[in-house]
């Protein structure tokens, strides 16, 4: 019988990594990443990374751990933000960028995953994402055609999974994950618990196994926070707490 | 006398609409959220996958699992739901959403926008912003009237990269309140002035071409 | 304070519906269709309707009655089946009919929410259904270009869903639900269960609430089964349950 | 002697591999879910929006909120898992699907199937066909060799509405089993007879042209 469980990143990743690869990472900023498979990944040496994520980590942690090792050649990002080793080897010329709007580069591995080849959308029109890129008017309005993306291995990070490979986020660490696991040719998950079938809602399954190769459980998960906001407890409210 | 970020944040709240579901950007914008009337029901999408987004939550109770499009962490509403990247741009893309309000570095008086990047300084990226100025109903952006140098950020035509071509409906400055006939030819129009700030003083740190309202 | 919930179906369609409207209407086969706003658009006697559904119901019940009550003029469908009066009047040139395939219909319904006006899919090419329409190779491949559909009412079922309009759907009675709620310029929603804000688990809702206008409790749900289809309990089980 | 529904079914189940996610068509390929080996691990979808598919239910706990494409009710199994009607033409569109095995009512000797409309007559609809066709890995047609009026559906071109273009890659007759080179040029090739049916009974009732496996 078929079987989807692997032990940890590592054994997950055996076999499924080449110099010059694309790679596709689920997570939004530091919320909802793959970490343990990318601590694995930077482990394993892969390098000529083309690396599809919404941002790349942060200096020392999550995608910013391969940027660090020098893995990455080409990222196709929406955002750098506060990543200032990205941004620096990007306006040195070391590193390939390709922005997307978030919206667009959200579609565009949708696309990958539902074998649409290519949309049209408004975002863009008129600004440099559109620039070498076909437009077309529908309805009097101007739209840009963008092309699907699919990569060699999705990585994706889940709250639950069960031995299938069905899988359920938490809150906002669902972001890029549901698109990503339907993207890759290979898909690989770690969860934070793993669970028999059986075990989930059926009703209420974000991404059905069918999409995920490989399960894991992660070792540890720090789910490291890039900006604590907090509010103070109110007066009446510190009371009642006492 | 210009208005300060919090009277800004107030004025732009005077835009929204019972019901509405609004987009709110980094900054000033978020300030908005302070001040929306007792009375009204208005519902804040976050880009990242929410909508109802809640306040920042109390000392020792923040979730990693649970952020903002600006990566802060927030709290959830007893009528919030979650959804994904796609879906949450479908939402946005599909014209769903009613109002966004965001901040800018450039407008020309056609509501063409800049606010993404300055090439060879910052290297920011346009996030969801692209996305947003394409697909939201109505489109507002708070800003300071100038540069910190003094140079005009209202401009015939904008100098630095577009994050949208003709998506500007209503800019909020500093010193006063601009409407923008983006779908037509009427251009922009000062409706509306701080409190002791004169036209003359608008005119001379605008370089965009403006109509004064009746 | 905006309020979607009506009191009923009769009450929710008031000042939505007109003669020669296109309304979109969820379900496949009978199964998740809205049978309490079918039944009072049935008693409204709006008429000239052009309805877009995977099925259109069978005779006297669900879409059926608005076939019967000769209120369509128009269907785009996926599939008549076992619907004997949508087969003779088609045939007879009574009704207009546009066949899609299944999940072509579903995208362009998706599309029509997701402010996409067009997309490239295999599907259909070298047939019938491309007549007419562009079609164009995308590394190596023939694709047909397919168009975004949006309805002036959509009228969904779902099994639960609260006063703010969030909806959660039961099996496959979930179908062309969601979709069809993201796609009408007016979407109203029909629920078994009316719950307050809060009773929903907010990862698992599958409409969120911004795309319902109006809700409503329906009065009676009949559910009827197309084909029962069941099995004899076997020996040993049967022993288990004595 | 010509095989029978169930035998055909049987063979049909011959392409199934373990880890396979599978769609199975209305009528003979139903009857394939019979004949999955017990070792194997096979799940089926179904294209209204399940992954999963049980048996039919016992008498008396159908439940009319679980059907299957044929409009069936059936179960749940412990893996299922429930989605839309567009993330499950996703799916399929997506090439996720290992294998369809569906009916025919023509096959051409290049692959293209017609089985959804009758011109004038049977104006059922294709359903989920067309996209099964175009987005599933592999597709197997499983039809009677002839018509009720003994006239052949293997042909050398469709005379009936296409459901897809070269998109058949094995067809299981009553009579034997076809391989379609539908992807190059090597057309049509009998790999198999039902026992005591003779390659002249079989080219007799084939208008298509075919080879003969060695």
């Amino acid at each position: 019988m078929a079987q989807k469980v692997f032990a940890d990143a590592e054994a997950a990743l055996d076999g499924v990594l080449f110099d010059g690869m694309t790679l596709m990472s689920g997570g939004f900023g530091l919320c909802g990443i793959p970490e343990n498979l990318i601590r694995a990944i930077r482990d394993s040496g892969v390098r000529g990374l083309t690396v599809i994520s919404n941002n790349c980590g942060v200096d020392g942690f999550g995608l910013g751990l391969l940027l660090e090792a020098g893995q990455i050649d080409k990222m196709i990002s929406s955002y750098v933000g506060e990543n200032k080793l990205f941004e620096q080897l990007y306006l040195s010329g070391k590193l390939q960028l390709e922005f997307n709007p978030q919206g667009t580069l959200a579609e565009r591995i949708r696309a990958g995953g539902a074998g649409i080849p290519a949309f049209f959308t408004k975002t863009g029109v008129g600004t440099v994402v559109a620039e070498g890129k076909e437009t077309r008017d529908f309805d009097g309005e101007t739209y840009v055609m963008e092309r699907a993306l699919t990569a060699d291995l999705a990585i994706v990070k889940a709250w639950r999974g069960d031995t299938e490979g069905n899988l359920v986020y938490r809150k906002t660490a669902r972001n890029f994950n549901p698109m990503m696991a339907t993207a890759g040719r290979v898909t690989l998950a770690e969860v934070e618990e793993l669970t028999a079938p059986g075990a989930l809602d059926k009703d209420m399954i974000h991404t059905p196994g069918i999409y995920v190769d490989r399960i894991l459980q992660g070792a540890t998960y720090e789910k490291r926070i890039e900006q604590l906001t907090t509010r103070p407890r109110d007066a009446a409210r510190a009371q009642e707490s006492v | 006398m210009a208005w300060t970020r919090d009277q800004m944040a107030a004025r732009a709240a005077q835009e929204l609409r019972d019901g509405f579901y609004v987009n709110l950007g980094i900054g000033i914008p978020t300030l908005v959220a302070n001040h929306i009337p007792a009375h009204m029901t208005v519902t804040l999408q976050s880009e990242n996958g929410m909508l109802g987004m809640g306040p920042f939550p109390f000392e020792g109770e923040a979730d990693p699992d649970l952020i903002n499009a600006g990566k802060q962490t927030i709290t959830e509403l007893p009528d919030s739901s979650y959804f994904s990247s796609a879906d949450s741009f479908a939402m946005i893309r599909g014209g769903h959403i009613a109002l966004s309000i965001l901040g800018g570095m450039q407008v020309s008086q056609d509501g063409d926008l800049a606010n993404w990047m300055v090439p060879g300084k910052m290297v920011k990226g346009m996030g969801g912003a692209m996305d947003l100025v394409a697909g939201v109903r109505r489109v507002v952006v708070v800003m300071d009237h100038v540069e910190k140098s003094g140079a005009p950020k209202l401009l015939t035509a904008c100098t630095l990269p577009l994050t949208g071509k003709r998506v500007v409906d209503l800019v909020i400055t500093d010193l006063g309140v601009f409407e923008i006939d983006r779908r037509g030819a009427a251009g922009m129009t000062l409706i509306e002035r701080a409190p002791e700030v004169s036209v003359a003083e608008i005119q001379a740190k605008t370089q965009a071409q403006f109509k004064i309202a009746a």
